[in-house]
């Protein structure tokens, strides 16, 4: 894992939403406990990435390195009746809710005991256990199941939880967005839309730019179209998503109206794992995002708060190391999935399969 | 017992399952405060209020989505496409969320979500408004497609629609909402995957679903009285699940079969029905299954040309005197 | 035909972009020729109506009575290369652009002398020898046709049209606008989208009026997602249209760019043929909106400013209505089309067809 | 004559034709800068630039109808579906514009497009990215519809779709885009509605398209060496219109027929290849036509799983033994 650290002067002048007073409410040992979850979703993702040029997993892969600040401040938030819904860019969110990483990399390898038995890889994980409702393929196409999950957080009697819907820069162009956000925005003005919206604005949608996909380049704008307000915030600091994180699951939560947050942020590794031309995009462009890596800032302030040592650090970073190559170690031990297995899951009853 | 229009007989198996379950919600465009521009859902909003019966934007792809969040969260959602013209817009959400969810989730997750609305030709609709879409849905695993003919079937099928934990597509015959039948006031349901002989029959097979069952019928009584020919009819109502042992028992018995439909002939419902039985009941045909299918163009909009391009009374007597090779 | 006539004093009261100053730029002349427009959709309009009552008109039904000053102001600045498409309440536009009323009133009988020999009747009408396009039925689908229409324009060589775009307020809500505009805009962004998007708003979609399909219910503000300039007119107002027209349809030849024009109208009569309960709406709304029906404004205006008499206007009115009976007498005896025509114009070469 | 990939013969042909023809646009997602996804299209911004080639948004439905008016209004726009599987988000737009606009213009418009992009399974896409959609979109009229199984037919296929005045869907294997065939210097076009016999023999006719006829082939010298079993082998390629003819003087001579396909066999083109032998060569076949299909279940990741899923030799050659009557 290559990490740059800054120093808290950079830091600050990066940061998007200036204007409004940053107040960081994160205590010392939550801030170690969000830098803990990010390495492990660090090196869980680089392990997937050597399995995938080892061949050992397949299909698409696609890894959320450089955006991990996101995931993990915001469900840090997460109660007991929250549901979370996103796209194919979803091992982080799968694990930052508490799945096994075992069994979410026996899934990206296709085994039996994977988190769905191997029948979805990388692109469709779910946990519902975990309140991780998927993984959906196709762009766009998710966003308005999250919206009808809000709505029956607030339809059904008793429940108090709100959907966390996450969505790209490049699905925002995307039909299913307008319709979507129409929806909550209009259910929501009857307090039957609890969904917090969260833009993951990693600047590229595959290998097309923001500005070279829409000609109103604040994405975030586009939530007035269905008056949902919306703010924006520094997607590479923790703290800063964690504290939007916390006041905005509130606010959702209580008003029962729908929230669209934008998390700035950069996809350091390539879109999808088969992505290794990357013509759309300078290397310099690249180096550039890394001296923002969101890890590599919550070190320097940890090391700067003297809240641990470079020792912990290097402790820390090699006990998830060797959570993920546990991971893998159970992966490549795990069986394929039984033949039977091809046939279940079609209809709730086996016997309408034709 | 009770003889009540097909429209009514789906309304009311919505209203008796909404008292029953509050879980259960309809939602689509105008279908509260308009009554429904088929006026199947009309008294509704009244009865359940605008939390269970939901009036949308014109975003069938947006609302059939929300629906399926829905279901996926606990909720019975029935969704009213105003006619299943307009489901193209909804088909990515339909092929690729609704059928797919349950297997890619590993079991985890389910879609108990029921999609209806007006399907097939009425008159003069024209191309963008008439589709026929049993064969274009019933292709793909994971979706449940039904095709009732008569109010009795419209009734226990929306029912049985309403309690299967898997999407269930109601493709309604949209020229038979003001039909009459039976439908018992007793609480029943129409099972998925059996066929309905609709006439026994001896002398050929004759096979549809939704509004040609009725000109079926009529055509055997024709057929019958004219023509000294005994036609069995079967109305097949669910396409996928799909029942071969009706049609192929009773090719068995006939050794005969027509099948007609008002959709398209390619990759249609009734090569489905051609291949089955040539597959299944080989030995047993005397002649080659007619298809007696639209004609192969967009629904025109002059009422000549439309009559012309649905398959009618005609078309069915002259495949059956082919198929038992005399000429009329 | 029943029209009301009102006062200068409510004219201008009611005006929507009261803060803009309002120059009428319309000759006496052009404010007849105007006027004569208008009186020819509603008395065709009319005759329609009469026909479905009487069964010899099928299908969907959708008229214009109540918008008539839309089209006519906007189609009155019509150029050559100019193409124009909208839904299926298409039978004004396809009238001020030319259309022999004749030939239209036979495709709504569905003749073979019907302006698309039969084969679409009211909502799809074409007449591409007078730049119009259709006539769609399917909600939102014509939009990014539209946009396409108006690249070619610029891509095509020594071509200075634009594309007038017509949409409803129930169209804006769906996908199909949202990836239809952002293309416009980012076209338009390098010359390369002459497109007038009209935003007819008449209140309603169906039976929905815009507060029960959006929370956001300034609707022409929707185009700013798409970085398109837009601005508002009063509808009914004909001298406002037009004015707005001469200026913004030159502003998008010159730039190549999109605009957004929203008139605000009214739809005195039903959505469509079959729509006789109209539960939706008040009969006292209906009866208010019809004060400023646009043919009784421009009426007024006409008389006021001492144009023309009385008598003048009853001439006018009687001319037009001769002419709508003229179109039904030729609909009606005109012969249905030959059944050979069922199979042609699928394919360009009839033997495709399977 | 020079030997290419299935990738450079589709390019080359859009490459020439852009030449040819100022009129001749490329759209699609990333199909520019990035140079395409399967970089069918690499190369073509910088030797045509921005406005030939043209990359968009993620919003199929939005640049499909785009394109739509494009051809409409003068153009041949070429859109590419970065792969069929997110077409679902354009089929209001293939299917109720580019099908319908010359039929109910009454021939005053028409929509010379091309739609192209590979189809059909990978390696462990799963259930979202693999779909085989040739009797989905054939079965609407309005469309053509054409599967290349080799870079001579891609090639040539390709030039007559884009100078064919009607749209044209390309469904192309994308599991062969790095295979290699024969591709003349010279100008050609593939006619549609013709099918190609990839292999004479006399004993069964094995029917597919697509990367399955890869597999027919080979499975059909695995049958002759092994079995003693001569088997025709036909590629359908062109899906819409049809080629009856060719599979139907097959089978006048072989008597016996097994139609592969790797879509699900509901509805599909296996099921009208089987309604359409039994109604044009009943009284030559001496077995029913067997159809070997996907497995009824949407695709899923795990490789084991995913090969159970899409028919394989075995599959074949138990077919083949069924219909020749005999067991393996
Ligand atoms: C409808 C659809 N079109 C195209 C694709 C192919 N595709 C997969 S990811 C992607 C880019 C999405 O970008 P964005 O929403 O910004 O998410 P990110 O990958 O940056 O997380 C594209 C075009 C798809 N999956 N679905
Ligand atoms: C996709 C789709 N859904 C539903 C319909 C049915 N429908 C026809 S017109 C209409 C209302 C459209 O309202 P608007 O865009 O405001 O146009 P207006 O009729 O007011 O001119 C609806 C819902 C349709 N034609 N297409
Ligand atoms: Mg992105
Ligand atoms: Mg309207």
């Amino acid at each position: 894992m290559a990490t740059t650290r800054n120093s808290k002067k950079q830091r600050s002048a990066a940061a998007t939403n200036g204007d409004k007073p940053h107040v960081p409410q994160v205590s010392p040992e939550q801030l170690l406990e969000l830098y803990r979850k990010m390495v492990l979703v660090r090196y869980f993702e680089e392990a997937c990435q050597t399995a995938f040029r080892q061949g050992k997993v397949g299909g698409y892969l696609h890894v959320y390195i450089g955006q991990e600040a996101i995931a993990t401040g915001l469900l840090a938030t997460i109660q007991p009746d929250d549901r979370v819904i996103t796209a194919y860019r979803d091992h982080a969110h799968v694990l930052l809710l508490g799945s096994d990483p075992k069994a979410v990399m026996a899934e990206l390898y296709g085994k039996g005991t994977g988190l769905v038995k191997g029948k979805g890889g990388s692109m469709h994980l779910f946990d519902v256990e975990h309140k991780f409702w998927g993984g959906y393929g196709i762009v766009g196409g998710h966003i308005p199941l999250g919206v009808g999950m809000a709505y029956a957080q607030r339809y059904l009697p008793d429940n108090t939880g709100i959907t966390q819907l996450y969505l790209g820069d490049g699905a925002i162009h995307n039909g299913a967005f307008h319709e979507g956000a129409n929806l909550a925005g209009l259910w929501g003005r009857e307090g039957l839309n609890p969904c917090l919206f969260v833009l993951e604005n990693n600047q590229y949608g595959m290998g097309t730019s923001i500005e070279r996909a829409t000609a109103n380049t604040d994405l975030i704008s586009k939530f007035d179209s269905y008056a949902i307000p919306r703010e924006s915030v520094d997607g590479m600091d923790i703290e800063a998503v964690y504290e939007a994180a916390v006041r905005l699951t509130e606010r959702v939560r209580e008003t029962g109206s729908p929230f669209a947050l934008e998390a700035m942020t950069y996809r350091i590794a390539p879109h999808g794992a088969a992505d290794f031309l990357e013509k759309y995009r300078s290397k310099d462009e690249v180096r550039e995002a890394r001296k923002r890596d969101p890890i590599g800032l919550t070190e320097t302030k940890l090391l700067d708060r003297d809240i641990v040592s470079e020792d912990e650090i290097t402790k820390i970073r090699q006990e998830y190391q060797q959570l993920a190559a546990d991971a893998v170690k159970f992966a490549e031990e795990s069986p394929e999935p039984p033949l039977e297995e091809l046939l279940t899951d079609v209809y709730a009853e086996p016997e309408a399969v034709g | 017992m009770p003889v009540i229009t097909y429209r009514e007989a789906i309304k009311s198996a919505m209203a008796e399952e909404m008292e029953r379950d509050d879980r259960v919600v309809v939602m689509g465009e105008d279908i509260g405060l308009y009554g429904g521009t088929h006026l199947v859902t009309d008294g509704l909003l009244d009865r359940f209020g605008p939390k269970r019966v939901m009036d949308t934007p014109i975003a069938e792809g947006g609302f059939t989505g929300a629906a399926i969040g829905m279901a996926m969260a606990g909720m019975r959602p029935i969704v009213e496409m105003m006619t299943w013209n307009f489901s193209f817009q909804a088909a990515d959400q339909i092929i690729q969320n609704a059928a797919k969810i349950r297997y890619f989730s590993g079991g985890q997750a389910s879609v108990p979500l029921v999609i209806r609305g007006p399907n097939g030709g009425g008159v003069q609709l024209s191309a963008q408004h008439t589709h026929s879409l049993e064969g274009f849905y019933g292709h793909f695993p994971g979706l449940k497609v039904v095709a009732p003919a008569t109010p009795y079937d419209a009734h226990g099928m929306m029912i049985e629609a309403i309690r299967d934990p898997d999407p269930v597509l109601i493709l309604e015959a949209g020229a038979l909402y003001g039909t009459k039948g039976d439908v018992p006031e007793e609480e029943y349901t129409v099972p998925f995957g059996k066929s309905r002989i609709a006439r026994e029959g001896t002398d050929i097979t004759l096979i549809g679903y939704g509004r040609q069952v009725n000109l079926l019928l009529k055509t055997a009584e024709k057929l019958a009285s004219n023509e000294g020919v005994d036609a069995e009819v079967i109305d097949l109502r669910s396409i996928r699940p799909f029942d071969t042992e009706t049609i192929v028992d009773s090719v068995k018995k006939t050794n005969r079969a027509v099948v007609i439909e008002e959709q398209w002939r390619w990759f249609s419902v009734a090569s489905e029905v051609a291949a089955h039985l040539q597959e299944h009941a080989f030995d047993y045909l005397d002649a080659p299954v007619e298809r007696v299918s639209g004609a192969e163009v967009p629904a025109p909009y002059a009422r000549n040309l439309e009559i012309a391009a649905f398959p009618g009374e005609d078309d069915i007597i002259d495949a059956v005197n082919r198929v038992l090779y005399r000429r009329s």
